[in-house]
């Protein structure tokens, strides 16, 4: 309920004696939080152990980049996208294709600019008419599975001996190399958002489409934008996940959206758009992965482990929202 | 009058639906495999699957909402269904929509009395009712032993209809009838359309936020607990993909993500046309890109001509070329 | 006069601002009560309380000698109060008949709809508009016209307490009149009215008592015959004030800033030509509807099928691109600040900047060093607190988030245009003092002011020149000693020629 | 002559999901086969969706085929259609997903492996290694597939009956991996922590080969020793992806069990010609499980690429 009399006085009731200060609130549930996940987490025999701590910042990091790349999707007002793990997958194939035509380098190129053609093809839809970005992701969806079906002929492809491909497999200071490109991701990601003119924009459009149209954002572009970028994220996903798994198919990047989209909101990024950033999803997803490693080292069982799950993500979303309104 | 029908919520799924008809028969033309006696059973039976909890989420929509977990809620519905109904079937669907019901409250209640938007609530509930599927059947599939039933719920009856799709039919027709002869219709649609404006003009939202969420919990609950009978099982992780076939339907019939438009027979002839196509496209024997890429043209296509630029957009075009001349 | 409300002790706080402090307050029927206040006075907040859209923190309230909670606008209905809401409360996608009777109590889940639209005809008629198509949808209404539906709502309903708040703020002067007396009739027949608004003409042309309300406070109760303009807004603000209008200067430098030749807007403007010079405010006066709003829309570049000539400075302005304008240093003002003008949860700071993030984004990567700075300068420089930089500007007040708003369209390297729709509405009179300050220091600086106004008074008082529109047509134009009230409001309503016809 | 019967006969192949590389071979290969008998076939896809797996067999039904073979999205969910093909008349064949049981009635036969043979091989294999290792017992951990139904629960029952051998190797864990690579990765590394401490894992058995690259991912990059010696981890997959050969070959991965789609759809289609051919057919006929390892990949390098 925002209207123009939800306004609060001018500059002279600055001095007004203040209420509680309720600002402080979100805070301290965000403090409680990573406190008990941290007391847990040393309560878990194993978790601090390297095998665990290394498969988690591995397989988080396929995911984290596709949540980094919602993140923008959700901030400039238009929800999610339901395309993005198709994407994932289509960029992986692309990518092997390309490697083991024209090497690396090509491969990077091909890949990501498949991935991020093809959602900025939505957010041109999105954008440009102001289509109903559900929509045009679900219908992306089936184009992409509808596509790689005529193309890849229902085949996993591998890479052809002797494209060097190992030599992106390692670790950079004992850190998965997958990690450290989620950190890259994340920092670029926060880079746009803060810093440039572009990320502004974005949250000037999540906030108030009418008004940033009124001060001259170029509303399409900037859409355009934002899926463009998130599919470029969502791409570089797809590229580690060929190279890790040495091939790929169709079936990789399957269902990422929904984690992805679980991040965002767990860290705190607003469905409605114009507030969130991508540090917040990055939290948002080393939390839930932190939760779900923790439930399998103490040995739950399977179905406990769904559930819990499920539980947990709700606490954090009811904690979070109840924290941040007051 | 030519506008007047243009406006009728229902023109558009409608059109849809006589294309997608007559496009399929062209196809077919001659060698009445689509054109058949058994492809309008066979379009009912997958309009069973998918139109309740299309119109279940539609109503949702309407009111500026989205209800993630009707997934969720329909794979708990079914294993809740087959493990307490081999007995007395009744009691297993009563045991289903109980849960639906209870569930939808309860994410109702969670968004009225904390003020949370209802794609974060739904989510978690989605995850928490997976969960949930997943441990009361151990992370096994639960196997419905009463086969009877299995058979009956699918036997035709005057050649069109199974107990399943006519179900479906008799709920939408009377909340179609609701819908179009009560105040509640109207005032789904105000508060699709300014949700403040609604509340101060006296209609009680957060009830109607609550009795929407069950309603939709409800919806899918009985789909999920019929199909599982149909199916004679029931899976923790789900028999049947249903999120996006219904939120297709639902957006196929008029109902828009933005609110305040939409109407019960608009989200029925969507389902429709979905049930169309896949049947039809079965049918016809077309590969299976065929049907992604159809679907996803048609949704496109939607969208596209939904879109509230769209006319500006082109008439900026056609200017632009004029002064280019 | 009987009392039919009261209220003991009232008070509400919000997060960190006390919106309503220990109001007391009584309301006799028959009676027409003004309620008159700074933005964010909290005369809001009181009648959401008493309709129950909101929840008071304290205090009590008797309805009819009945002590009563009132959880719900509906409830608040059944004890036979209604409201017009400052913000307005119609669904866009229904029919006027549908909006009329929208949650109304007295309706049953099946029900007779003949009847119904008999009254709710009979409600039109009141109010002069019963030639309105009951069946068609409120969302192709203008503003004013959906002000109109919303009173047309409480009168069909019976209601015994009217609560107006500013229901006047979008209407032109004609509607105005026909609305009041309106009110008139009711309170003849034994109803009683709570009118809020910032014209303070219409307090004392319509109202029997006013009530002040300062900081969440309520200051004073007088008839209206015991006070004076003057002291009624010495009330309101807690001070002295001296003067609404600014002096103008004469400006030397009047080269013509903005040129529109033969604007076009397909169905709402027609053919209009006008010049707006630098250091001067041009004002198009006309109701609304009458499509003045149109021609500084279509001069920013936000309608996309205007046509005509525009040239700024001698060159061509190129029509529907508002990017473009913004380069040009043409600028926008919306009538809807809070959905066209604010990025309402984003900070001051963000809202300052947003129009300036081009010059201060070299390859696109924002210098937000050169950005704080500008916007700490442009905060003293429009008055809005240097300290407030970082508060969400939803948290301001109507009259600071328009100075904010301003605030954009300063410290440019060169003086810019700025189209501006109605800059005052829902402004109090202190705040919008200190706008009518804001735009003469503006014209100082060689800007060209482009103004529409529904507002009579404020056009007399603020413009340098005013061309009068009716219809989409312009009737005439007006400068310096010419402009005058009668000639103007003679104009809008029913100009010579088209009443010939 | 023999063959002349299947000439003309409408024959509906009802497969799982037509963009998994597994189940497009089988397809395509009984489709060739199928079509050099005479024999028209029409390819059903239900993108593993029981519901619409049941729909497209009515369908089936209704359009009176000669025969329905089916690669079952889901064991159970399948069977009230078989029964109405039976009652129509419509014989059906099992494909690749094993039959529920007690839905004999049903169905002509099934085609395929035995999923309980395939974890037993590979469960004895486990065994073998850990003894060629000079380990006399040993802690095992099992990666599955889907386990609600399907092929997941065989190949787990196969497995333990398998570890009756040696009581002293047990089975600690068994964790659903989806048949997901990402998801298998993270549960491997989840498992080498929990055991750390108390002094690790001695075998995992990744359900298909791309489980089994995934868990040696992530030996790895935990810096645990994969292979077949002494104090290493053993490793062992099964369906015999590329991958998992490659990985034999630079003896990372211990053995993986052949499940050669080629090999099924021809059998498959072999059989309904069979069938046709009023030939008395067993209710199962099962292709061969044959353990790969070092020893013997070469001769798989080439069936097991697809
Ligand atoms: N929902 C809300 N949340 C927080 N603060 C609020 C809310 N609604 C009102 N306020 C604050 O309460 C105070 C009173 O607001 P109110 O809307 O009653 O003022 P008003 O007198 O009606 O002003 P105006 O003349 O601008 O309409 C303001 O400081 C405002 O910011
Ligand atoms: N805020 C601004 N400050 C300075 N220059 C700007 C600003 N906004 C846009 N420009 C520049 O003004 C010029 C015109 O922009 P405009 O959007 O009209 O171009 P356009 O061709 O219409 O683009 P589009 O195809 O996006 O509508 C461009 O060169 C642009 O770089
Ligand atoms: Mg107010
Ligand atoms: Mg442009």
């Amino acid at each position: 309920m925002t209207g123009k009399g939800d306004t609060v006085r001018g500059t002279r009731e600055m001095s007004m004696p203040l209420a509680p200060d309720w600002r402080l609130l979100p805070t301290a549930v965000r403090a409680v939080v990573i406190v008990a996940l941290t007391v847990a987490c040393v309560a878990t025999p194993g978790f601090f152990s390297l095998p665990n701590i290394l498969s988690l910042l591995t397989t988080v990091s396929f995911m984290g980049c596709v949540a980094v790349g919602m993140t923008l999707i959700t901030i400039s007002g238009n929800i999610m996208s339901f395309s993005l793990g198709a994407t994932a997958g289509a960029a992986a194939m692309v990518f092997i294709v390309a490697v083991n035509i024209g090497g690396i380098g090509i491969g990077l190129i091909a890949a990501l600019a498949v991935a991020a053609l093809v959602s900025a093809a939505q957010g041109f839809a999105v954008g440009w008419v102001r289509a109903n970005p559900i929509i045009v992701s679900i219908a992306a969806v089936a184009l992409i599975y509808g596509t790689a079906e005529i193309f890849t002929r229902h085949s996993s492809i591998y890479f052809k001996p002797g494209t060097g491909i190992e030599i992106l497999r390692g670790k950079l200071g004992g850190v998965p190399l997958e990690f450290v490109v989620l950190l890259c991701v994340t920092a670029a990601g926060q880079f746009i958002l803060y810093l440039t003119r572009f990320g502004r924009n974005l949250y000037m459009m999540g906030s108030s489409f009418r008004a940033a149209e009124a001060a001259g954002v170029k509303t399409w572009r900037t859409v355009t934008g934002a899926y463009l970028w998130a599919g470029a994220f969502t791409g570089l996903a797809g590229v580690m996940l060929a190279i890790r798994y040495d091939g790929a198919n169709m079936d990789y990047g399957v269902g990422y959206e929904y984690d992805a989209i679980a991040a965002v909101l767990v860290g705190g990024t607003l469905m409605k758009g114009g507030h969130g950033s991508a540090l917040r999803t990055l939290a948002g997803a080393m939390i839930i992965a932190i939760v779900q490693a923790m439930l399998l080292l103490r040995g739950f069982r399977q179905e406990w482990q769904y559930l819990f799950t499920g539980l947990i993500v709700f606490a954090v979303i009811l904690l979070h929202s109840s924290g941040e309104r007051r | 009058m030519k506008a007047s029908i243009r406006n009728d919520p229902h023109f558009r799924p409608l059109v849809i639906l006589a294309a997608c008809i007559v496009l399929l028969s062209a196809v077919d033309w001659g060698q009445w495999r689509f054109l058949s006696a058994a492809t309008p059973f066979s379009t009912l039976q997958t309009f069973a699957n998918i139109g309740l909890v299309a119109l279940g989420l539609g109503l949702t929509m309407m009111i500026r909402e989205f209800d993630l977990s009707v997934v969720g809620m329909f794979g708990l519905a079914g294993c809740v269904a087959v493990m307490t109904g081999a007995a007395h079937p009744w009691f297993g669907i009563a045991c289903a929509i109980a849960i639906g019901l209870a569930a939808g409250i309860i994410q109702g209640l969670i968004m009225v009395r904390f003020a949370l938007g209802s794609v974060g609530v739904t989510l978690g509930g989605l995850l928490t009712f997976v969960g949930l599927a997943h441990v009361l059947t151990e992370n096994r599939s639960v196997p419905y032993d009463n086969f009877r039933v299995a058979l009956l719920v699918n036997e035709p009856f005057a050649g069109l209809l199974s107990v399943r799709s006519g179900v479906s039919l008799a709920i939408f027709a009377v909340v179609a009838l609701t819908f179009g002869f009560t105040r509640l219709g109207r005032d789904i649609i105000a508060i699709g359309s300014d949700r403040r404006a609604a509340m101060i003009a006296g209609v009680n939202v957060d009830a109607f936020i609550v009795g929407i969420f069950a309603f939709s919990g409800v919806c899918a609950a009985a789909t999920g607990a019929l199909l599982s009978y149909s199916l004679a099982s029931a899976s923790p992780a789900g028999l049947s993909d249903v999120l996006v076939p219904a939120a297709a339907a639902a957006i196929l019939g008029g109902v828009s993500l933005g609110g305040g438009s939409g109407r019960p027979l608009g989200i029925a002839t969507g389902a429709l046309v979905l049930a169309v196509l896949r049947s039809g496209l079965n049918a016809v024997e077309a590969p299976p890109f065929v049907n992604d890429i159809a679907m996803g043209a048609i949704l496109l296509t939607v969208a596209i001509g939904d879109g509230p630029y769209l006319m500006r957009r082109l008439r900026q075009l056609a200017a632009r070329e004029r002064t280019d001349r | 006069m009987p009392e039919v409300l009261s209220v003991e002790g009232l008070g509400k706080s919000y997060t960190g601002v006390r919106a309503l402090h220990d109001v007391s307050f009584s309301l006799g029927s028959g009676e027409i009560r003004g309620i008159c206040g700074e933005n964010g006075a909290g005369k809001s907040t009181f009648v959401k309380i008493l309709m129950g859209i909101t929840q008071p923190d304290s205090g009590s309230i008797r309805i009819a000698g009945r002590a009563r909670d009132i959880p719900g606008p509906r409830q608040a209905q059944g004890m036979g109060l209604g409201i017009v809401a400052q913000e307005l409360s119609l669904a866009p996608h229904l029919s006027i008949l549908d909006n009329i009777w929208l949650g109304s109590a007295g309706v049953p889940l099946l029900h007779r709809r003949q009847a119904l639209r008999e009254r709710a005809q009979k409600a039109l008629d009141a109010l002069g508009v019963g030639d309105w198509d009951l069946n068609g949808r409120v969302g192709a209404l203008t503003m004013g016209q959906r002000q109109i539906v919303e009173i047309a709502r409480l009168l069909a309903r019976d209601t015994q307490v009217l609560i107006l708040d500013e229901p006047t703020a979008t209407l032109s002067d004609s509607e105005i009149e026909r609305i009041l007396a309106v009110l008139r009739e009711l309170k003849a027949q034994g109803r009683s009215v709570i009118y809020i608004s910032h014209r303070l003409g219409e307090i004392f042309e319509l109202c029997d008592t006013v009530t002040v309300f300062r900081n969440g406070e309520c200051v004073a109760t007088k008839p209206v015959q015991e006070v004076s303009r003057e002291g009624l807004i010495e009330l309101m603000l807690g001070r002295p004030f001296d003067e609404m209008y600014p002096q103008h200067h004469a400006n030397p430098d009047a080269r013509n800033a903005l040129v529109i030749e033969r604007l076009t807007v397909p169905g709402m403007v027609h053919d209009f030509s006008a010049v707006a010079p630098r250091g001067k405010i041009l004002c198009v006066a006309g109701q609304i509807g009458s499509g003045a709003a149109m021609v500084t829309r279509a001069a920013a570049g936000l309608l996309p099928d205007a046509i005509g000539r525009l040239t700024l400075d001698g060159k061509t302005l190129r029509l529907g691109s508002v990017p473009h304008c913004v380069a040009r240093n043409v600028f926008f003002l919306s009538e809807d600040r809070a959905s066209e003008g604010l990025f309402p949860p984003m900070k001051v700071l963000d809202n300052l900047v947003a129009t300036r993030l081009y010059a201060h984004a070299p390859l696109g990567v924002l210098s937000w060093r050169a950005l704080r700075r500008i916007a700490t300068d442009l905060a003293e420089r429009v008055g809005v607190d240097r300290n407030r930089l970082g508060t969400a500007a939803v948290n301001l007040s109507g009259g600071n988030q328009q100075k904010l708003l301003f605030g954009r369209t300063l410290e440019r390297t060169e003086p810019g245009v700025l189209l501006m729709n109605e800059p005052t509405r829902g402004i109090d009179v202190g705040a919008r003092a200190e706008i009518y300050r804001l735009m003469r220091r503006l014209c100082d600086l060689g800007y060209a002011l482009v103004m529409t106004s529904s507002d009579l008074e404020e056009v007399v008082g603020i413009a340098d020149i005013v061309v009068t529109m009716y219809r989409g047509r312009t009737v005439a134009r007006y400068e310096g000693e010419r402009i005058a009230m009668s000639t103007i409001l003679a104009d809008i309503t029913h100009p010579a020629e088209q009443a010939a016809r | 002559h023999a063959q002349d019967k299947s000439k003309g006969k409408r024959v509906a192949m009802l497969q799982t999901l037509a963009t998994h590389p597994y189940v497009a071979t089988t397809t395509n290969s009984f489709k060739a086969r199928a079509e050099r008998y005479g024999m028209e076939v029409t390819v059903f896809t239900a993108i593993f969706d029981a519901a619409l797996q049941a729909q497209q067999m009515d369908d089936a039904i209704a359009r009176k085929f000669d025969l329905i073979a089916v690669m079952a999205a889901h064991e159970s969910a399948v069977v009230p259609a078989m029964a109405r093909a039976k009652a129509a008349g419509i014989p059906v064949i099992m494909v690749n997903n094993t039959p529920k049981a007690g839905a004999e009635e049903f169905y002509v036969t099934f085609v395929g492996q035995d999923q309980v043979a395939m974890g037993r091989a590979t469960g004895e294999s486990v065994l073998k290694a850990l003894k060629a290792s000079g380990r006399d017992g040993g802690r095992v951990a099992l990666i599955t597939g889907a386990l609600q139904q399907g092929l997941g629960p065989h190949r787990v029952a196969g497995f333990r009956e398998a570890m009756k051998a040696n009581p002293k190797v047990q089975i600690v864990a068994v964790e659903d991996g989806k048949w997901q690579t990402a998801l298998s990765e993270k549960i491997a590394g989840q498992l080498y922590a929990r055991y750390a401490a108390s002094g690790g894992l001695d075998a995992v058995y990744g359900m298909a080969d791309n489980q089994a690259i995934a868990a040696i991912r992530a030996a790895e990059a935990a810096g645990i020793s994969v292979g077949s010696k002494p104090k290493q981890l053993i490793v062992v997959g099964s369906n015999c992806l590329k991958e998992g050969i490659d990985a034999i070959k630079s003896e990372k991965l211990h053995s993986s069990v052949t499940q050669i789609p080629t090999d099924l759809g021809v059998k498959t289609a072999d059989t309904v010609n069979d069938y046709f051919n009023g030939k008395k057919l067993p209710k199962q006929v099962l292709l061969p499980t044959e353990l790969i390892t070092k020893a013997n990949v070469a001769r798989w390098a080439q069936k097991c690429s697809y």
